[in-house]
């Protein structure tokens, strides 16, 4: 086993090209993973060393946030938490604040969980992941980034740099919530994201409404989003949407939940955080 | 001199000092279980069994011994088989013979030059296993047809017609249950079970052995108990008691699940056999999958009730599995499952059945919880179906002084009454309830044990004094033994330092265990003070020429006991100290004894809790523990003892359970997903400490360790009941299952 | 397997050592600094338990490699006190009990200190949320949080 | 002579009666003469009984008289966490 800290994307690359090579960023998936003997990488490739990697930018009129970017550090960003609240919230929501102190959100999302409570608020958002790899940069959408439980799209010698949040147009808000049996320190049951961008009458223009923990990987559910669009969250529309949300779920049961307890409970999370990303957009009910 | 059998007037007792281990434990200097290293010393790591039930065809570790850094490999062939039964039990818990009875059983180990080596040296041992078919549910293993973890166990008691799995059988009571039924205006029949929970501590079993080809060997370990260590271990090594010399490190929590050995033999053996020092510390999966949870639980109550609330007739089957080996933890739950209620017609009938689970051992109060949590439940459905308040029906029923408890004892000054009336009088109990909310109640009982222990309490030439006891401090007891050296005495607690000590420097004290140390030592230490009194009195004596019998010891000085003994000014301890040397030598006192008189005790917990209607979530959000601590020596670590153990009834009510797939493998063995309560969870817990004192012990000391993990389990679901309309006969009331519940009832 | 030769600042002091490349900075601390103070009560970030600060960071010691603490700040529940003065904290949980068996103690210090250097007045809800990834088996958190409150308030009048 | 209370599981030993009365002045006497007299009662014995003697609970305290008892109730082995 090495442990190597690349100044280069090329480097870092060429790095993980290598056999049995794992991303090291916040390390809070990984080195968990290590501990139980799920993974015993050959080479460890931190990537914090990168140029740029541990900023947040402003970049046509959105933000860019570097892959080793801790949660804590994307909370701690006014502007950041002011135009994404959704998405740093689910951000936020992973693990303790010890692990916030080094968990990143790129760093979720590559580890492939169907529950990574970081995800969901980005596809609702429409982000992008950059891509370094051996054939150069390229810009993925992050719902296309999980495939299935612990994979990705990635390809050898890939990794994330950076994650793309668009500019907010006015009247726009979003939510995450997630649902777990205690208060903190658990894997999402379920989880649900809603962002919403109000016209200028206050019904709902655009909706995105995406889900964790009820496939095999987060997803978006158009109809659910569809539901809200040209409302003002009334009853029916929700009602529509809870609806939406329900059928497209695929859930497992496990340790952590049932099928029909996670179908119901992510309609209910989806209600709730449309509400509050409706509020949040400054939509009157 | 004589002494006062009861003492009224304290200078130090039930006041809150800073505990003297406290520094050490808030700068990181106390050195725990896996903090210490020797030089020389080798790593070392257990290899476990991946199946639930599977004979051992063959285990090839040549490949690992030859590894390069590879110090020795151990097996079950590594060690004797002992004659008695118990110890043998805990040998092949140790390191399966035959079979591996769990997910997680032992079946080999192996030291090495560091960790890297000994895991790699794991993965090279061949174990050739024949799956078994495996039970883990105690209704299941019951059954005439379920798998038979193990053959011939059953005790001479069980009647015939049962699974050779079911072990132990046990039986209590009095009365004609058929007339109180008769009698009865509302009988009420539930069924309830309950999940296996883990003692949770947050810190793993850990031991640095070493021990040479003689079989001379020391231990350091996190244990409850050091001279349990070395009676099994000296036992299961075949070595001679004084050869192991155990010492206890201080202890991250135990619970009572570090009252037994896990892997101390394993580390003593691979140390015999290496001739180096041997470090073995579990991970957190190894505690969950292979250190002992406590018992599940099937349980059946009956009980008839009057309109007016009085109990007439009560009955409950309990069939408890503690595991893979036999264990009479349904004895104790069958004893305690009525011990709130005074009833002419009261029977417990317990059986314990065995299962593909680690073994049992010891958790808080073992089988109370789960009994008194299926009693109180039916109690409370009983209130509610004839519209009575909780309290006043269980004030009607409670047990009081003289009452003949439904284990057969009959009771001497007890505080049920007392606890429930406080709770009654408690703004607590009247206070409003917001949407959602609703309130639970429930009683909770334990024993308390005395039992061995010893105690020397040593007078220093500058007037200070040394207290050397043999029970690891789980939660300040070093501070209330010096507590009441400082009260007996008549000095400052600031004079007295309290030291737990290894086995070769004090005889024997059984385990810390069924809230015993305050009340057992205690008593130990107030009578090694009164031997030490007697003797300064007589040191002081012999200065005066006066006839020791004319000398008393009062406020921490000798004085002639009256006008007619001689008139002398006092002699204060440090005085008397300061010439012992030339007075006949240094001065101790000294007790060993085997004690009894552990008051039972009661307490009453008090709970709010809101229901989330569209997810099944629910929130403890007031909590009030009233508990009869006969007399509190530190109120502090009285209180910490109520709401420890309240919350991790908390724990038990709400998430906590072992969760075993169609496979008999357990699916949750760590803190993520075994869910203890966090910070966060819990609003405070709130105290109301009553003292009926006890009448075995001079100050009237109670043990408060155990009774509070009791009353959760129904308070919550007594609560849940009440705010949310449902009734969950089910531990843990998870969310999915609360959920379910709700839409059942539409 | 090559050792990897790591300077960093440990409690302010400069200290050098090997590690391993899979090793912890938790096992570091304590194997090959003999800074036992952080414990490991999981080794999966679920306890906190071996929380220090890294770079001012709260973080699980058992969750960073060893050799990430190149050219890094790392503080331990050892760098708690001044000499023989404790800290506020310390002394808070002295003075209240917060403590039973004491193992979980030096994390929820570490962890308390970091919360009180970034919000002197938190409520009772933000101690026991930021706390929640350190968990307590003995005391049911209550009086850790009255702990952490008289000390917050002692810090404030300071 | 004493009269002890035999819990339920045991009683098979002595006839299914609830209670013996033995001749016995201290806890060790008792279990001496319920094994001999008693053989149905010696596994349970052997293995570990508790006494209570007037409310109290002794745990192998063989010494402890019994002699003046009011009420003495032969109890399994007592343990705890």
């Amino acid at each position: 086993m090495r442990y190597a800290t690349p100044k280069t994307a090329a480097e870092a690359a060429s790095l993980l090209m290598e056999d049995a090579a794992r991303v090291l960023a916040g390390g809070t998936d990984l080195l968990v993973q290590m501990k139980s003997g799920r993974l015993a990488p050959e080479t460890i490739v931190d990537i914090k060393h990168l140029p740029g990697l541990r900023d947040i930018t402003r970049e046509d009129g959105g933000f860019r946030i570097g892959a080793a970017v801790s949660g804590a550090e994307m909370g701690e960003h006014t502007d950041l938490v002011a135009a994404w609240p959704g998405v740093v919230e689910g951000v936020n929501l992973i693990g303790s604040t010890q692990v916030q102190g080094r968990a990143t959100m790129a760093g979720n999302l590559c580890n492939g969980s169907p529950a990574a409570d970081g995800v969901p608020a980005q596809i609702a958002a429409g982000a992008v992941a950059r891509l370094e790899g051996p054939e150069g940069t390229r810009d993925v959408p992050v719902a296309e980034i999980p495939t299935g439980p612990g994979k990705t799209s990635l390809k050898r010698g890939e990794f994330v740099t950076s994650i793309f949040l668009p500019a907010r147009p006015e009247r726009s808000g979003d939510a995450y919530l997630r649902f777990i049996p205690r208060t903190e320190m658990d894997i999402a049951v379920a989880g649900a994201a809603v962002n919403l961008v109000l016209g200028a009458d206050g019904t709902v223009a655009e909706a995105r409404v995406a889900l964790g923990a009820v496939a095999p990987t987060a997803m978006e559910v158009p109809e659910a989003g569809a539901a809200l669009t040209g409302s003002k969250l009334e009853d029916p529309a929700i009602e529509a949407m809870v609806d939406a949300v329900r059928a497209a779920c695929k859930p497992i049961d496990d340790k952590r939940g049932t099928v029909e307890f996670r179908t119901h409970v992510a309609g209910v999370l989806a209600k709730r955080a449309a509400r509050i990303a409706f509020a949040r957009a400054g939509g009157q009910a | 001199m004589a002494f006062d059998e009861t003492k009224h007037d304290y200078k130090v007792i039930g006041t809150r000092p800073v505990r003297p281990d406290g520094i050490d434990k808030v700068t990181g200097r106390a050195l725990y279980g896996a903090d210490l290293s020797a030089p020389g010393m080798l790593t070392a790591a257990i290899l476990r069994s991946p199946h639930a039930h599977a004979k051992i065809v063959k285990i090839d570790t040549s490949k690992a011994e030859a590894m390069a850094g590879v110090k020795a490999v151990v097996t079950s062939r590594d060690f004797g088989l002992p004659e008695d039964q118990d110890l043998r039990d805990t040998q092949d818990n140790c390191m399966a013979r035959d079979k591996v009875l769990y997910d997680g059983h032992a079946v080999a180990a192996v030291a090495a030059i560091n960790a890297q080596v000994a895991k790699a040296a794991l993965k090279a041992i061949e174990v050739e296993y024949e799956k078994l078919p495996h039970v883990i549910d105690v209704d299941d293993a019951m059954k005439g047809d379920a798998p038979l973890v193990l053959e011939g166990r059953a005790l001479e008691t069980v009647p015939e017609g049962w699974s050779q799995n079911v072990t132990n059988y046990c039986e209590f009571g009095h009365g004609d249950l058929d007339d109180g039924f008769a009698r009865a205006d509302l009988i009420v029949e539930r069924s309830f079970k309950t999940g296996a929970t883990h003692q949770g501590y947050i810190e793993p079993h850990a031991c640095l052995a070493s021990m040479g080809p003689d079989g001379r060997g020391e231990l350091w370990c996190c244990t409850q108990g050091q001279y349990m260590v070395r009676e099994v271990c000296a036992g299961i090594m075949e070595i001679e008691a004084s050869q192991l010399k155990v010492t206890p490190s201080e202890i991250g929590g135990g619970f009572g699940g570090k009252t037994t050995v896990f892997i101390e033999p394993v580390a003593l053996a691979l140390s015999r056999k290496a001739g180096r020092p041997v470090k073995l510390v579990m991970t957190r999966e190894e505690v969950f999958r292979a250190s002992g949870p406590t018992i599940h639980s099937s349980t059946d109550v009956k009980i008839g009730m009057t309109k007016d609330g009085t109990i007439t007739a009560a009955r409950a089957d309990l069939r408890y599995s503690g595991g893979c080996y036999p264990n009479g933890t349904c004895e104790m739950g069958a004893q305690a499952a009525f011990a709130p209620y005074d009833l002419k017609a009261v029977r417990t009938y317990g059986w314990n059945a065995l299962t593909n689970r680690p073994k049992e051992i010891s958790y808080r109060a073992p089988g109370a919880p789960t009994a008194i949590y299926a009693v109180e439940s039916v109690v409370d459905e009983m209130c509610q179906k004839l519209g009575l308040d909780p309290v006043d029906v269980r004030l009607k029923n409670a047990a009081d002084k003289g009452t003949k408890s439904s284990y057969g004892v009959t009771f001497e000054d007890i505080g049920l009454k007392a606890t429930l009336e406080a709770a009654k009088a408690h703004p607590h109990y009247t206070a409003p309830l917001g949407p959602n909310q609703g309130r639970g109640l429930s009683c909770g009982f334990w024993f308390n044990f005395g039992g061995n222990a010893s105690v020397t309490l040593s007078v220093n030439t500058d007037g200070t004094v040394n207290v050397t006891e043999g029970n690891p401090d789980i939660g300040g007891s070093r501070a209330s033994i010096s507590m009441i050296a400082a009260e007996e005495l008549g000095i400052g607690y600031d004079r007295v330092r309290t030291i737990v000590a290894d086995t070769t420097s004090i005889g024997h004290s059984d385990t810390t265990d069924g809230s015993r140390v305050t009340f057992t030592v205690g008593l130990a230490t107030i009578k090694a003070a009164r031997d030490a009194k007697t003797k300064m009195c007589a040191r002081a004596a012999a200065l005066w020429g006066i006839d020791p019998e004319a000398v008393e010891w009062v406020d921490g000085a000798a004085q002639p006991s009256g006008p007619n003994a001689g008139k002398f000014p006092p002699m204060s301890l440090a005085e008397i100290a300061a010439v012992s040397f030339q007075t006949g030598g240094p001065i101790a006192g000294h007790h060993e004894s085997n004690a009894d008189g552990a008051g039972v005790s009661f307490g009453v917990h008090l709970c709010d809790i809101e229901v989330d209607p569209e997810t099944g979530a629910s929130k403890v959000v007031r909590y009030t523990v009233f508990q009869d601590a006969g007399k509190a020596i530190h109120p502090d670590y009285v209180e910490g003892q109520l709401q420890g153990g309240a919350v991790q009834g908390i724990g038990w009510a709400l998430n906590e359970e072992y969760i075993y797939g169609e496979d008999g493998i357990l699916q949750n063995p760590g803190f993520l997903d075994y869910r203890v309560p966090v910070a966060s969870d819990l609003p405070p817990i709130d105290t109301v400490i009553l003292e009926v004192p006890n009448p075995g012990h001079p100050y009237g000391v109670r043990g408060v360790g155990e009774t509070s993990i009791v009353p959760p389990l129904a308070a919550i679901a007594n609560a849940m009941s009440r705010g949310a309309g449902v009734r969950l006969t089910q531990l843990p009331m998870s969310p999915p299952r609360v959920l379910s519940a709700l839409m059942a009832k539409g | 397997m090559k050792s990897i030769p790591v300077s960093t600042t440990v409690n302010g002091d400069a200290v050098d050592f090997v590690c391993a490349p899979g090793e912890t900075l938790l096992d570091a601390l304590r194997n090959r600094l003999s800074l036992t103070g952080a414990k490991e009560g999981c080794g999966t970030g679920d306890c906190g338990a071996c929380s220090v600060t890294l770079n001012g960071r709260l973080v699980c010691s058992c969750l960073v490699l060893a050799a990430e603490a190149e050219g890094a700040e790392v503080g331990t529940v050892e760098g708690m006190a001044d000499h023989d003065k404790l800290h506020v904290l310390q002394q808070s949980f002295l003075d209240h009990a917060a403590l039973q068996c004491g193992i979980c103690t030096p994390g929820i210090l570490v962890a308390s200190k970091a919360l009180l250097e970034e919000n002197p007045e938190p409520t009772d809800e933000e101690v026991r949320y930021w706390l929640a990834g350190n968990l307590c088996r003995c005391t049911g958190y209550d009086k850790i949080v009255r702990a952490v409150q008289d000390a917050a308030a002692k810090m404030r009048s300071a | 002579m004493v009269k002890v209370t035999i819990m339920g599981a045991l009683r098979h030993a002595i006839d299914g009666k609830a209670e013996v009365e033995v001749e016995a002045s201290t806890f060790k006497e008792l279990i001496d003469k319920l094994s001999a007299e008693y053989p149905g009662l010696k596994p349970q014995i052997d293995r570990g009984v508790s006494l209570a003697v007037d409310g109290r609970i002794y745990r192998e305290a063989w010494l402890t008289p019994i002699g003046e008892a009011r009420e003495v109730v032969l109890m399994p082995y007592m343990k705890g966490g």
